[in-house]
């Protein structure tokens, strides 16, 4: 073709083209109790028992006294780099109430609380921040390891629930992530997959504003993580995640729907109070002031008020609750602390079902030099 | 390890430098025996061998 | 039965459905279309939809899935339409696949298998071509077979499939269709990890593995007077080092082929395993003959890429004289 | 903790937890001429000289011819495997109509006529699918290769708009991706980053409806692709890609807006009339019918209609067209053809920009090889 | 000045930032909090916003963006946090990275850098200790470069940001604040494809790179009457074959020391390079000390895993006995 035919350019045009996007969608915040500790929606307040109450708020102090001495035990040397939830446990312990022993859990590090109320115990806990593999059995509970590397249990948690909608079993997948998480090529495709299948899975992701120093805001260009659902074509649920009763709601709904076929991305408004991890110097990237703001924003003082109001809150007995979480602990630690150390054999256990010559010979002749 | 194992049937055992070296001189290594783990050909032996046979060419010679 | 690699795919994947129903065969274009090789022909029409699957276009979620799948105690079989699409879902195979039984003390397991062409000679379009074995050899936990005949094709899939860990199986599809050889009926498998003596020699060991076998062979057929054994290997991970050694100890030459770059290829673990249990007996150096250290070139110099017989022929002429 | 204290399964809530979904959106689809070539909104035609409409229809029949002599050289064996752009004429044209010379364009495959529009050489075209490494090139082009890896050029495209931004330029990277390609991690975190560093791409993905054999309706359960942009904050435009003028507008406003800071992904809904490839039988896959119900909706059919509407229908001579481009083509087929071959030591070269003596050696070696 | 690895790598940064005004670092946390590992403090102040830039969590866009502003004549200088998360962007570096010049003819290049703590040692969680450098190595196209030494640090990470092409820089984390060592101030470049021969010797030769160098040193400390030569490797690729090729041929004698799991780990295309230039000279088998064919174990069990200095000291002096 000749020269004169080439576009002028560039292009231009007055036409007004009609474009989607965020500023289209309304993004409502789910929330029961308000920041003040007051009710907002009665209605809204989900249908426990009295006893169910007060128990959410022991595996919230447990989540937080967990989080508290454990840092304690990584200061002294006594664990390895450890991940805290601290601010996080409306989030986490809203979440994992809404759980059944039967779904499976995909953590990726801060959920304490909930692996211990889904099984696990806390003696395990321990061993696994102490860099000891046989914690990673997840005795007693149904729990995948940590996902270390970030974002990359989504897809294998769509292939869990693919398996769970095959069986017919009434179980979910429920995968915890992080604001950071929702970046990775991973996240996308294993979400964009189980969207596809309608697996019952649960997308929960914690957005606790930071990914170690990256701000929510610079993580993405979108407003919120809720709506990322809309990409495929999934419902996205907003919620306070600093109100135990709201999360409880929202996970309780997204479980529903998740079994009925139609995955749920779900978002919970939080902060991460403590450092990212015991190796994390926060104060390099955030202001006090914000951490105070969200100190305000207390999700274990809030939903005391919210005990309060429902008059609830003389049956609870803090200190009592505290120290019994401290006796488990200290018990947790003197066990893993006999837990007897591990033979060099070990570690060349479990690359295969049987093992090779190959592995067999490096296990003899490191034995060898071992035992002289 | 696997030099301690038998050698081969028929086959020569040596390190490549021995066998270079015996290449070298002209030596068949087969005809040297062996002294080392395995009845590997060490580089004595052949410097043995190689000294058996100038004695013999000697021998020979005279 | 008479069957070429693709057939006595075909017939492998169709023989572990109906022998297992947790078998779930998922990947690109495998379903309705029957996959661009026609591996997976027939599969759908016969399994259905609950277990015969295409995905969309995502290789870290056809991976990923494959691992919670096979966790949950079904046996996918993904497949990744090209192996050179494989590398988008490398982490999954180095961070979750190869490790999950070993993290969880054999608590959680992946017995999946992910099966991908690869190799060069198709006259594809770039990324088409590629031969990566070695870096996935190189994850402790992932075994990479590959088979050279229609026979072990049926019998090392039938195998990856059943096998209690995650198996990579990389089809050599440049002789997808070049020849049919009797294939067993019915139930067959071929244990993974283990080199098959193609033929019995004295003067000199080959190893080769995929397309190459079939190069290497066309060599040898020039050099009537040249005693080869000739090992296929099979199994990149487990590697056979013991079927390797005693022929080595008995030939002390050796040539080693593949598709695969030189600088880092897979010619260097078998070399360093010969150097490691049978250097004493070598009376040559290991010659390699392999890809260039180049990217695969399109169509039109690919056959420059490719180890041809000539170049294999002169390495083995040059080993048995040296 | 206590058993007691383990929470009742599942959890389960009256509460009405609010979602967004894409129900919530209203993706509207931009059109100027309507399926049966009527002008839906006169505002909208883009405001091009006589002349200009002209060469958008020659772009398009050059397109077209090139497709079918291109499909019709690999058939007799004189081409590698081919990528048809056939069906989708408007939106490969229209959009490229919008881009300058200074843009550059990020191919996947199907583009052949935005490639010759912008630059390239009918010879390096073809070069090209002949598997000659030179056509790559792209001499006199501002043109990536061509992204055979699906998705994985979008990222580096970020990464080019990004060099874009920081040179103060005023061109944009234009990358073109399929339906498929919306599923990938590289477009995920690619697209997002985008967002986030606010870089003048413009992401076109042209939804033929197919990837191979998936139909859209299966890549992914949002009903648009237009959507996923909410996901990142960023505007999504959805076109008509049957509809030349509509993707003109469409292009030209997500590049001022692209430029400004705002990089746009835009969805035009069009239709993959050929086999995927040369190597493809879309009969396994697909009905007759819903070929020929997009066959009634032809792209360049419906803007003869404009065209004749506007009255520079008598302007055209179709055949006058075709028959130039045939003859281009012929020219190009003998230039290729008469394109030297590559010496052998092409395929060592440019593997860096100094050749390792390892290269050399191997070069060397194989050259003595050939040469005996 | 004298310098650990991280503050001579922290000083090439900030040197090239300020010599070259292309050049833009980027990577996550590398910006307002300084690296994780404290490698790209200060940066943010001195070169603002513009050109040091925190990223989303996204490893493919970050090596798939490196690509492309490289591409535009910038000179990225990318940080993967740790070794472990660089396999999400190996398709990057497989199908991008490496061959954008050669696809290009030319055209289209990429000089762009990926630094990337590596190896295990320092008390991590899972998937922060891995060393991948074979499967890396093994890729036509892209430099690998592995630094031991603070000034190698300095000076190799000045070149690799200068190099026309694309560099993994791999850091040994483990030795990153170990010691300190004198490094020159000011413009430093140390060219990359080169080994370092680090003490000449005739006895044995030691080949290692990284922090497995130290380890190597301490375990030649116990072995005072061996008169080793070491060779630090410093470059996966290019590989430099004529300085290992020299020492062997003169000691006749080597051990290969590294990290990475032994099968499909780099020795053993260093020993194919000794097979195939220097077998006649062999007087022993080489040697390989390497981490095992094993994930590498949480920090319980880390200190099996790591070659430790009495695993290469027994293999040194078994090679110099044999
Ligand atoms: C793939 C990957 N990249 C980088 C890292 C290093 N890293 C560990 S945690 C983290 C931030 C995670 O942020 P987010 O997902 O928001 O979870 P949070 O820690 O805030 O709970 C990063 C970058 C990693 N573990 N995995
Ligand atoms: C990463 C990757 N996976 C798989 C393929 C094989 N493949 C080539 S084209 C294609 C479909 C692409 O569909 P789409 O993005 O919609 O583009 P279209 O061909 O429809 O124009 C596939 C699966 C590939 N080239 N790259
Ligand atoms: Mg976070
Ligand atoms: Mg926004
Ligand atoms: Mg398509």
């Amino acid at each position: 073709m000749n020269e004169q035919s080439r576009p002028e350019s560039p292009g231009s045009t007055d036409a007004d083209v009609a474009a989607v996007s965020e500023r289209d969608v309304d993004v409502a915040t789910h929330r029961v109790v308000d920041a003040d500790g007051s009710v907002v929606d009665p209605e809204a307040v989900p249908d426990l028992a009295d006893d169910r109450f007060l128990d959410l708020y022991r595996w919230m102090v447990l989540q937080r006294t967990f989080d508290e001495r454990a840092t304690k035990l990584q200061r002294r040397g006594l664990l390895g780099t450890y991940a805290s939830g601290q601010g996080q446990e409306a989030s986490i312990i809203g979440s994992a109430f809404a759980l059944t022993d039967d779904d499976w859990i995909f953590p990726y590090g801060r959920e304490a609380g909930a692996l211990l109320m889904h099984g696990l115990s806390m003696r395990d806990l321990l061993l696994y921040w102490r860099g000891v593999e046989d914690a990673s059995r997840m005795e007693g509970a149904n729990v995948f390891g940590f996902a270390i590397s970030i974002g990359s249990h989504i897809p294998v948690a769509t292939g869990k629930a693919w398996g769970q909608k095959l069986d017919g079993s009434d179980a979910v997948s429920f995968v915890n992530l992080g604001d950071g998480a929702t970046s990775t090529g991973a996240f996308h495709e294993g979400i964009n997959f189980a969207g596809v299948l309608g697996v019952p899975a649960v997308f929960f992701t914690q957005n606790n504003q930071y990914a170690i120093s990256m701000p929510f805001e610079e993580q993405t260009a979108a407003d919120t993580v809720a709506q990322k659902a809309i990409a495929y074509g999934m419902d996205g649920i907003r919620v306070d995640g600093n109100d135990v009763l709201a999360v409880y709601n929202a996970v309780a709904t997204a479980r529903e729907r998740a079994l009925a076929g139609d995955p749920v991305l779900v978002e919970a408004v939080t902060y991460r109070r403590a450092a990212h991890t015991t190796s994390d110097d926060p104060t390099r990237y955030r202001e006090d002031e914000e951490v105070e703001e969200w100190e305000r924003r207390d999700p274990v003082e809030r939903y005391r008020s919210f005990l309060a109001d429902r008059g609830l809150l003389e049956a609870v007995d803090e200190e009592a609750i505290r120290e019994e979480v401290s006796e488990l602990f200290d018990e947790a630690v003197a066990a893993a602390d006999a837990y007897p150390e591990r033979d060099v054999a070990e570690l060349f256990r479990y690359v295969h079902a049987e093992p090779t010559p190959e592995l067999e010979r490096q296990l003899e002749e490191f034995r060898d030099l071992l035992d002289r | 390890g696997a030099d301690t194992t038998d050698v081969a049937t028929g086959r020569v055992f040596a390190p490549p430098s021995v066998r270079t070296a015996a290449r070298e001189a002209g030596v068949d290594p087969a005809s040297v025996s062996g002294s080392g783990p395995g009845g590997r050909i060490t580089a004595a032996d052949l410097r043995a061998a190689i000294d058996a046979r100038a004695r013999s060419t000697d021998d020979d010679g005279r | 039965m008479q069957a070429t690699i693709i057939e006595a795919i075909n017939d492998a994947l169709h023989e572990e459905m109906a022998s297992d129903d947790r078998t779930v065969v998922f990947g690109e274009d495998v379903a309705e279309s029957g996959g661009v090789f026609r591996a997976t022909e027939g599969l759908l029409e016969e399994f259905g939809e609950d277990r015969v699957l295409d995905t969309p276009l995502s290789e870290i979620a056809i991976v990923g899935a494959a691992i919670g799948l096979a966790a949950h105690g079904y046996r996918p079989v993904a497949e990744i339409q090209f192996s050179g699409f494989l590398p988008p879902a490398f982490d999954q195979l180095v961070t979750n696949a190869s490790r999950i039984r070993w993290r969880t003390r054999g608590e959680i397991t992946a017995p999946m298998t992910v099966r991908t062409p690869y190799g060069a000679g198709v006259r594809a379009l770039e990324h088409h071509s590629e031969s990566l074995e070695a870096a996935y050899g190189h994850i402790p936990g992932l075994k990479v077979a590959i088979p050279s005949t229609p026979a072990d094709a049926k019998g090392m899939l039938t195998s990856a499939i059943r096998d209690p860990d995650p198996v990579l199986f990389m089809e050599p599809k440049h002789v997808y269709r070049s020849f049919r050889e009797e294939v067993p009926e019915g139930e067959h498998t071929t244990p993974l990890g283990e080199a098959a003596v193609r033929r019995e020699g004295r003067d000199v060991t080959v190893i080769a593995w995929g397309a190459m076998m079939h190069n290497t062979l066309e060599a040898l057929a020039e050099l009537p007077d040249v005693d080869a054994e000739v090992i296929d290997l099979r199994s990149i991970s487990p590697l056979d080092r013991e079927t390797v050694v005693e022929s080595v100890r008995k030939t002390g030459r050796c040539v080693v082929v593949h598709e695969a770059a030189k600088s880092g290829g897979f010619a260097g673990e078998l070399i360093a395993t010969i150097n490691d249990e049978a250097l004493a007996y070598l009376e040559a150096p290991v010659r390699r003959v392999t890809g260039f250290d180049t990217p695969v070139p399109l169509l039109s110099m690919e056959d420059y890429y490719i180890p041809h017989p000539p170049r294999i022929e002169e390495a083995i002429a040059e080993t048995v004289e040296y």
